[in-house]
């Protein structure tokens, strides 16, 4: 029962956070709203017996990356409300109840089979944080390990492309140009 | 005898090359001479072959080959026979004498050199269409006179006139060569082969209605070289050209080239009778027509051409009833009195400045005695006064027409015959004699040089005698085509004779009457029969007005219209379209994120839409 | 009880507010937020249909898509912080060099 | 409690790791010397990473293990080897691009090539396994690294074209990730050949899911093809990126997608769904002929040629929509010349960019730039106008081998009216790739300064260029040995 | 000789690349020596051909790609021996009587490379070769209009191409969908046009295959209604240009027929007999109406050429010796005959820098002997007899009489309709008196254009005299094709109609 109460308000909770980041005009409320939404969503996974998830999602997003965000927010200066031109009102609207509908029909369709054995069973008596570190370092060891990589590129690139470097915008070769625009 | 004949065929070929060679020069006496010589050499040739076949028979021979692709194989090959030598004979003989006459004719023309060059083109055309033993051979020569015909008809290519005539002639022969041309396949196909011999040998076995129709389509080839109704036209316009060329061309040779294919194709035509009257009648109607039309002309050459169209309906009576060595006799003396007749305008005309109207001539014979006297023996011959070479021929074939019982004919043509004689002589009486109305236009005319004269000579000889050779013609040109007998009682053709003879005299006897006393009234020409005759029956302007300038105005619009507003616009229209489509759809890049974000996330839910209605519906 | 389909329907809800967005938003910034949510819709599906199939490899996929959606927002406000400096805007419409 | 796992290291088939983890440390050891050193010479890091590529390529070429590796997780079949070596290909190819005669700010960056190699690296793992959570990774790595190239380039329609890659591509893997979560709750695996035997078990059923399933990852791949309607970054990217890294664009993301594209999708069609076949069909056509259309009337040569790869990558969609071993031989053989004729056409674009829009205030190389080409650098103007050729489909110049396999492979499987589309459409091509020679050979030059068309020339690019064309010419004599070993190793990794 | 062919192919490109280190000053020379020695080799070719032997000779066989059975494979028989030779003959002729001098190394060159391409497509014996061959004779033609060409050249250029390439992709298709029928029924895969003919392609199968390889030839030749490009691309290009295209170029698409439509689907040509012979037949009189509404020198021999390769097309369906021998001489015939009069009008066109016939008039008298060429040339594009018009123009229309006697009349009004516009065309420019000043002072052609000319009056001359050699060495191959196509029909009808076509009497 008590599961019951906590899905429906979670659930009644994050969609209210998700509809505020969409709907909000204002980015600093559309932010706070993610980042609620964020904690919420790991509600749903200690729900499911997912701890490891749970705490990851609420680290790693509400901690990490709604930092970013949040440094991207001063950086850009948008508390200001933003005024977003919506060419016609009804149409956005259609679309998200015909885009709800459509996933919703989709999704709520029969998908799972019965006869399904699972590769990775979870194990009685174990624990999630255990399981998957087993899962990980076996089966997955190269996603990680390519994760791994993956942050690394995006750390390159965050480092590569905010910094001053980049902002000399004149590259070498507009240096050298002044000879061959005096021959013209 | 081979050497004889080809050099009877090719010594025109040569004298026309080698005269070719200065053509663009300015005048230069000795082609003339030479190209004179050659035909004169070829003349020389054609009588030994006339002595030759006569006394061996004919005579055969094939160059090489020409053609050969499938089952078909045509060679070049020549044929000396009765009906070929003598028209060998006809075509080098009035040759020899235009050419001559020629050189005095065209002696001021800066041309000079290069007519003479068309003139043996011609002749060599014409020995090869008459030569040939086969039919696409004689489609060689078919054509070669014609390209001739119009290269001469439009020698002097500065008169706009003189061009035009020569591509209506040009045009008009291709017509009745299309048809020709079809029955050369119809030909083929049911006998494998163009050789006359071939042909014939295989004609009785084939069934009657192809026969029937190799018939018709070879005389639409005919009715084109021979000018008959309705390709008439193009006769007269062809006056055009030089007088001599219309004495070779567009009366003495050329123009009998169907008579003569009919003649070759004799044995064809023998199996369909009921074509050969068809052709006859064909030419009875051409004989009035014609001479009706010779009636009200003014200009000295156009009667004298309608004359010939006439004459030659009188042929195609003569060959279409069977009579052939009838219809060649005529042809041959024909040829001769006819370029007579127009060779001595050609005099009339030097004397005059090239002017034609005769109601603007009158008086001549005082200054120029000789061709007055040589045309008016042409005009005798041509009305068919005995002894003249023209009765005897005429007459034959009037009586061929009253023997097959085609009395409507026999009266045309008798009609025909008053006529001519009438036309003949109001045109000898409105020029030689009468008032001088030259005199009032500042022209003072003198005869011809003498050797163009004595040149002219033989032919008023042969028009004077020529039918006495009759019964020897017959003989000899009746060993190849088929006899014909008149089975006229005696007392009935006499009396024939005399009706014809009755109704000649009296046309002349009407025409010198009526004419001594200074013509006919002018308010005739009001009348409207008289304008149908002198507008030839409006023919020509039908011709205009309905077939010339609406194929004008079509052509015009399928181009501007169908090829270039529909086909073409078509072809653009889809490139254009494939264009704006492309402007289109450039309109999806408009560089705007959210839109892009739009248009993946719309495209794939309209695909979810779609998927979920099919798994419904599955 | 709450079943799996509660959960997948969630997802779809959320999923389809997350395009919402993305069709809707101007600003740059808040676009990326709904990727963000395009994403975490998609981890609770994994999540249920792990817990329902009792298999971990949806928790895994769930793990990775976080760790994604930690590089994208990396790399995506550093392009962001580029553009903004250049052009003083984060707004989406100022992006339209480019058309055609 | 769980039990202890013994792992037999033979067994993980290390072998298989090996190309991944040479560019790995190729990538951190050039970070590292450039922490040590300054100052890099371009060329040193150009070809210290050529060197790394080159090792990566013999290890591919060298591999001699199983088919699976890792746990499975890895699957190094035959398009996978295939894939690879065009990817190694031509990334060694198109990286000596940076050794133009005019010096970038990017190409001074040890970054630069890190982040190349890592993009490899990511490539390579998309192609080497069948499991969706690795390609998903190998995808975003390969991705992440190639919009920091493109804002590297440091021009404000780089960054605008870097952005608008970015946000599509984030939104693609929102659609990637719900497609493989549709799969996981219909067989709850994430491997491609398990959800294929799960669902032939189930004999496709739900359909909607399955539908579902597909059209996402459809939407996300289709992203990275370019394919309708998800192409519309493809030309504001290859205009904004420099011409090195927008032919590069052109064919490797691309391959790496069409190999993940084959797993998943001939297994979908072979399904015997129909409408699965028709949504793909109405992909190809769509993506084929609208790209084709728009192409028409594009001003900017570079413009032209992206939409002009969209339409090729239509085309080789139609070899995943057929699906027998010939089409997906005719994917690769005409992707291997595809990447020489565009190498060269990109190339020249390289080599005759001027850092001022002197011919056109928005683009910069409008069609006009190449006017009259033929009398101010007739070699250009002759190889440029071979390339169009080769790419409009003119025999017997390279792609014309590759169409004309793919044709033949549409009819052999009677898809006669696909043929035919394909058909027309490349006469359709052939009129804008036509148009640059007009434009080359046929008009007059707007001026006679050549040095205006060198500014970038460089032995390096020259030599480039040189060799695709040659390939381009005489790719005839290649067709045989390519069709050899590619059907040999399509066949026998079951495609 | 045993590599005789690939020689004549590949010589005129090797001699172009060479082009490029010759000077500017000497390389019409070098043009001219190029294609004289191409020329000669052909003659060779000729010469060591055996003419008793209707099949392929010369034979050169590699193949290139085996696995999808593409081979290099050469060979020649009496259809493609002259086609190589006109080919060969009319380049010479053509580079003689250049006279261009713009950009002129860039000219020669890309003229030697389209010989090649020409060559190429008559040599060539396997298809996917051919079809390569065909389209890359497009790309030297497109620049020589595009770059040479008069003012609305781009327009003519591309419409050129783009037409021609559409069509032609079609026909791709459907060379590709015949090598799969062959790999079906021997589970080899070949594009040798030899094995092919072993192939008895389906009824059905064969209807949609002549189709696609129709619209290929069609365009080509140019039928109706795919004429449109055709005006355009004679109207804008150079005399050199159009010289070629309307002698070589124009031929290949019926060639294509000969080759490929008539022998690879004998009952698909005859169930099309009709409508093609309809096609046929408009061609020849439409464009013949269209020839006669034009006011531009060079439009009416471009309509002209339509119009005869209307009677050309005709003969091919005539399905018998007589029928398609002859259209492989109208071919021939045709090549000299329009690249000459192209020619001329090129040669006035240097002078007066107009085509329009009202600017003309009176030439006769100023040109003496450039009328008396053109005249001739005219006379042998009406088909007079003794020239080598009229050979091809009888056999052709002789054939398809037997097929079928109406159409052939219609068809024949060609010669009618020919003469009109042919004969109207002269008198304007040619009669009359001299109205424009400028024409007064007109020179007669000059040494380099009789030179060019002179060989072509010749031939037209010879060819019309004494066609035999050439018209027995066809005639061997054309029997040939005949034998294989009754061989390979499947329906009686076909047979039958074969049957009919070459026989000589009986009913119809």
């Amino acid at each position: 029962m008590y599961e019951v109460i906590a899905f429906y308000l979670f659930a009644a909770l994050t969609i209210a956070m998700f509809t505020i980041v969409v709907m909000s005009k204002n980015a600093l409320y559309a932010m706070s709203a993610l980042a609620g939404g964020m904690i919420f969503i790991s509600g749903f996974f200690f729900l499911l017996d997912a701890e490891f998830l749970g705490v990851v999602q609420i680290v790693v997003y509400s901690g990490a990356i709604m930092a970013l965000y949040a440094f991207g927010m001063m950086f850009f200066d948008t508390t200001r409300d933003v005024s977003e031109k919506m060419r016609s009102k009804k149409i956005a609207y259609t679309l998200f109840v015909l885009s709800a509908i459509l996933m919703v029909v989709i999704l709520s369709a029969p998908l799972v089979s019965s006869s399904v054995q699972a590769n990775f069973p979870i194990v009685e008596h174990v624990g999630n944080v255990q399981m998957i570190g087993l899962v990980l370092f076996t089966k997955y060891l190269i996603p990680f390990e390519l994760a791994a990589i993956m942050l690394l590129v995006a750390m390159i690139a965050g480092i590569v492309l905010a910094s001053k470097k980049m902002d000399e915008h004149l590259n070498i070769e507009d240096e050298e140009i002044g000879n061959v625009k005096e021959s013209r | 005898m081979e050497n004889y004949l080809y050099t009877a065929l090719f010594s025109p070929l040569v004298s026309s090359l080698f005269v070719a060679v200065f053509a663009a020069r300015p005048k230069m006496l000795f082609t003339g001479i030479v190209a004179s010589l050659l035909i004169a050499v070829s003349m020389i040739c054609s009588f030994v072959l006339l002595v030759d076949v006569n006394t061996y028979g004919p005579l055969h021979v094939t160059m090489m080959d020409w053609i050969t692709a499938g089952n078909l194989e045509i060679p070049f090959g020549f044929v000396v026979d009765e009906v070929s030598v003598i028209m060998m004979v006809t075509v080098t003989l009035v040759s020899t004498i235009v050419h001559i006459y020629s050189i005095g004719y065209m002696d001021h023309d800066k041309s000079f050199n290069r007519f003479f060059s068309y003139l043996s083109a011609f002749v060599f055309s014409m020995m090869i269409l008459v030569m040939s033993d086969n039919f696409v051979g004689l489609f060689i020569g078919w054509e070669g006179v014609g390209l001739c015909s119009w290269l001469l008809i439009g020698f002097w290519y500065h008169k706009h006139s003189a061009s035009w005539a020569a591509n209506e002639a040009f045009i008009m022969n291709r017509i009745a060569d299309l048809g020709m041309l079809m029955g050369l396949f119809l030909i083929y196909w049911n006998v494998g082969s163009f050789q006359y011999d071939d042909v014939f040998a295989a004609a009785p076995e084939l069934p009657v209605s192809i026969v029937v129709t190799i018939g018709i389509f070879l005389f639409i080839g005919a009715m084109g070289k021979s000018a008959q109704f309705p390709l008439h036209t193009w006769l007269a316009d062809a006056m055009e050209g030089p007088t001599p060329v219309s004495a070779l061309i567009h009366a003495a040779t050329m123009v009998t080239a169907g008579v003569y294919l009919v003649i070759r194709a004799g044995e064809l035509y023998s199996l369909i009778p009921h074509v050969g009257f068809a052709i006859a009648s064909l030419g009875a109607f051409v004989a009035v027509f014609a001479a009706s039309m010779a009636l009200v002309n003014n200009d000295l050459k156009r009667i004298i051409a309608y004359s010939t169209l006439s004459q030659l309906g009188y042929m195609f009576v003569a060959a279409g009833l069977g009579a052939y060595w009838i219809a060649l006799f005529h042809l041959m003396t024909h040829a001769f009195f006819k370029s007579l007749l127009f060779l001595g305008a050609g005099n009339v005309m030097h004397a005059m400045h090239d002017e034609l109207n005769i109601k603007k001539m009158g008086g001549l014979y005082g200054s120029m005695k000789a061709t007055a006297i040589l045309m008016s023996v042409a005009s005798v011959a041509l009305a068919g006064i005995y002894p003249f070479a023209g009765f005897f021929s005429k007459d034959k074939i009037l009586e061929v027409a009253f023997n097959e019982g085609a009395y409507g004919l026999w009266l045309a043509l008798f009609i025909g015959a008053g006529l001519t004689a009438f036309y003949s002589f109001r045109l000898v009486m409105l020029v030689f004699f009468g008032e001088k109305e030259h005199v009032k236009y500042g022209i003072h005319p003198h005869d011809a040089q003498p050797f163009v004269i004595y040149a002219l000579l033989p032919l008023g000889l042969l028009a004077i005698i020529a039918g006495f050779f009759e019964p020897m013609f017959e003989a000899f040109v009746t060993r190849l085509v088929s006899e014909y007998h008149i089975h006229i009682p005696h007392a009935t053709e006499y009396l024939l004779i005399a009706a014809t003879l009755g109704i000649a005299l009296s046309g002349i006897g009407f025409a010198v009457y009526k004419y001594k006393r200074g013509g006919f009234s002018k308010s005739l020409e009001d009348k409207a029969c008289y304008r149908l005759l002198s507008n030839q029956y409006y023919i020509p302007k039908l011709y205009e007005c309905y077939i010339m300038r609406p194929f004008t105005v079509l052509s015009k619009f399928v181009w501007q219209k169908i090829d270039m507003k529909v086909v073409d616009f078509t072809v653009d229209i889809i490139a254009k379209c494939i264009y704006a489509s492309g402007q289109e759809a450039r309109k999806i890049q408009s560089g705007n994120l959210s839109d892009m974000l739009r248009w993946m996330i719309v495209g794939m839910l309209v695909l979810l839409a779609f998927a979920i209605v099919y798994s419904a519906m599955m | 009880m709450i079943g799996l389909t509660h959960y997948l329907v969630l997802t779809g809800i959320l999923f389809s507010i997350g395009l919402v967005g993305v069709m809707r938003r101007t600003n740059l910034l808040m676009l990326f937020f709904s990727t963000e949510i395009l994403l975490n819709a998609v981890n609770i599906g994994f999540v249920a249909v792990s817990k329902f199939y009792g298999d971990l490899s949806g928790q895994m996929f769930a793990f990775f898509i976080i760790a994604v959606a930690a590089s994208e927002v990396a790399v995506g406000l550093g392009l962001l912080i580029l553009w903004y400096k250049r052009n003083g805007s984060v707004d989406l419409n100022s992006l339209q060099m480019m058309k055609g | 409690m769980l039990e202890p796992i013994s792992i037999d290291i033979a067994g993980l088939n290390l072998q298989a790791l090996l190309p991944m983890a040479i560019l790995t440390i190729g990538a951190l050891a050039l970070i590292c010397v450039d922490l040590a050193v300054k100052g890099l010479n371009r060329s040193f890091l150009t070809m210290i990473t050529i060197l790394f590529i080159v090792l990566d390529f013999g290890a591919v070429i060298g591999y001699k293990g199983d088919v699976r590796g890792f746990f499975d997780v890895l699957l190094i079949d035959g398009i996978s080897l295939i894939a690879q070596v065009i990817i190694l290909v031509a990334s060694a190819l198109f990286l000596p691009l940076s050794m133009s005669h005019r010096h970038f700010r990017e190409f001074k960056m040890a970054e630069f090539y890190a982040l190349f190699m890592f993009m490899i690296v990511g490539f390579q793992c998309m192609v080497t396994s069948d499991n969706l959570i690795l390609i998903f990774i190998g995808l975003e790595t390969s991705s992440l690294a190639l919009y920091t190239l493109i804002a590297l380039h440091n021009r404000a329609k780089a960054f605008e074209a870097a952005i608008k890659y970015f946000t599509m591509g984030a939104l693609a893997a929102g659609f990637y990730g719900m497609s493989a979560l549709i799969f996981y709750a219909l067989t709850g695996s994430v491997e491609i050949h398990q959800i294929e035997q799960v669902l032939q078990e189930r004999h496709f059923e739900p359909l909607v899911g399955v539908l579902a399933a597909t059209i996402f990852m459809v939407a996300a791949l289709g992203f990275k093809l370019s394919l309708v309607p998800s192409h519309t970054w493809t030309p504001d990217v290859y205009e904004g990126s420099s011409a090195p890294l927008a032919g590069y664009m052109s064919i490797v993301p691309k391959i790496a997608g069409f190999v993940v594209a084959m797993r998943l999708f001939e297994m979908l069609v072979a399904s015997g769904v129909v409408w699965l076949e028709y949504v793909l069909y109405a992909a190809v056509v769509l993506t084929m002929t609208l790209a084709n259309i728009t192409a028409l009337v594009q001003e900017d040569v570079k413009r032209m040629l992206a939409f002009s790869s969209i339409s090729h990558a239509g085309s080789m969609m139609a070899a995943i929509l057929i699906g027998t071993t010939q089409a997906n031989t005719a994917l690769f053989v005409y992707w291997i010349f595809f990447l020489f004729t565009n190498l060269g056409a990109f190339t020249m674009l390289w080599i005759v960019r001027h850092r001022e829009n002197l011919w056109d205030e928005r683009y910069q190389h409008p069609y006009t730039k190449f006017s009259g080409l033929v009398k101010i650098m007739p070699m250009t103007a002759t190889i440029m106008g071979i390339f169009m050729f080769a790419l409009a489909g003119m025999p017997p110049f390279s792609v014309f081998w590759g169409k004309l396999y793919l044709i033949s492979a549409a009819i052999n499987s009677d898809y006669i009216w696909l043929a035919v589309v394909i058909a027309l459409n490349s006469a359709v091509a052939v009129y804008y790739y036509m148009k640059l020679v007009v434009y080359m050979f046929l008009h007059e030059p707007v001026t006679i300064d050549a040095r205006l068309y060198a500014t970038n020339a460089s032995t390096s690019l020259k030599v480039i260029v040189g060799f695709a064309a040659i390939v381009t010419i005489f790719s005839i004599a290649f067709v045989e040995p390519l069709l050899q070993v590619i059907t040999h190793y399509v066949a026998s990794s079951g495609f | 000789m045993e590599h005789i062919l690939s020689l004549l192919v590949f010589f005129p490109a090797m001699a172009g690349l060479l082009g490029f280190l010759v000077v500017k000053e000497s390389i019409r020379a070098y043009g001219i020596c190029v294609s004289a020695i191409e020329f000669v080799l052909s003659l060779i070719l000729w010469m060591v051909f055996d003419t008793s032997n209707p099949g392929y000779q010369f034979v050169e066989f590699f193949p290139f790609v085996p696995s999808y059975g593409m081979n290099y494979y050469l060979g020649v028989d009496g259809i493609s021996l002259f086609l190589i030779i006109l080919s060969t003959f009319i380049t010479m002729i053509a580079l003689i009587g250049l006279s261009i001098e713009k950009e002129i190394k860039n000219l020669v060159i890309t003229v030697l490379f389209l010989e090649m391409t020409m060559v190429g497509v008559f040599v060539i014996l396997d298809v996917v070769w051919f079809y390569a061959f065909w389209e890359l004779s497009l790309i030297p033609m497109l620049y020589i209009i595009g770059a040479w060409g008069s003012a609305n050249r781009m327009y003519a250029a591309i419409k050129f191409f783009l037409y021609t390439f559409s069509g032609s992709v079609l026909m791709l298709v459907g060379i590709l969908y015949m090598g799969y029928l062959y790999h079906d029924a021997t589970g080899i895969w070949s594009f040798a046009l030899p094995d092919w003919y072993a192939l008895q392609v389906p009824f059905d199968a064969q209807l949609w295959l002549f189709g696609a390889f129709f619209v290929g030839f069609a365009i080509k030749v140019p039928m109706f209604p795919f004429h449109t490009w055709l005006p355009y691309a004679h109207g804008q290009a150079p005399t050199i240009g159009s010289v070629i295209l309307a002698a070589v170029l124009l031929k290949m698409g019926s060639y294509g027929f000969v080759r490929f439509s008539l022998p690879l689907f004998p009952d698909a040509s005859v169930y099309f007999l009709i409508p093609v012979a309809i096609i046929c037949i408009i061609m020849v009189i439409y464009a013949a109406m269209i020839a006669y509404a034009q006011e531009d020198m060079k439009q009416v021999i471009a309509y002209s050429s339509i119009s005869h390769m209307g009677i050309v097309i005709l003969g091919t369906f005539a399905m018998n010796g007589e029928g398609i021998t002859g259209s492989i001489f109208l071919m021939l015939s045709h090549g000299i005959v329009s690249g000459a009069l192209f020619m001329l009008v090129g040669v006035i066109y240097d002078r007066r820098h107009t085509k329009m016939m009202k600017d003309f008039g009176g030439l006769a008298s100023v040109m003496p002997n450039f009328a008396t060429i053109y005249g001739i040339m005219l006379m042998a594009s009406v088909g007079l007899p003794l020239t080598v018009g009229f050979v091809g123009e009888f056999l052709s229309l002789a054939g398809f009489y037997r097929i079928n006697w109406v159409m052939t009349l219609l068809a024949g009004t060609g010669i009618i309709l020919g003469a009109v516009y042919m004969l109207v065309l002269y008198k304007k420019s040619f009669f009359g008196e001299v109205v424009h000043v400028e024409n007064k002072t007109l020179k007669d052609l000059n040494a380099k254009e009789l030179s060019a000319l002179i060989p072509l009056v010749a031939l037209v001359a010879i060819l019309g005299i004494y066609p035999k050699p050439i018209l027995t060495t066809i005639d061997a191959s054309v029997e040939k094709m005949l034998v294989l196509m009754d061989q390979k029909a499947l329906q009686d009808k076909t047979k039958e109609l074969l049957m009919k076509a070459n026989t000589i009497g009986g009913n119809h």
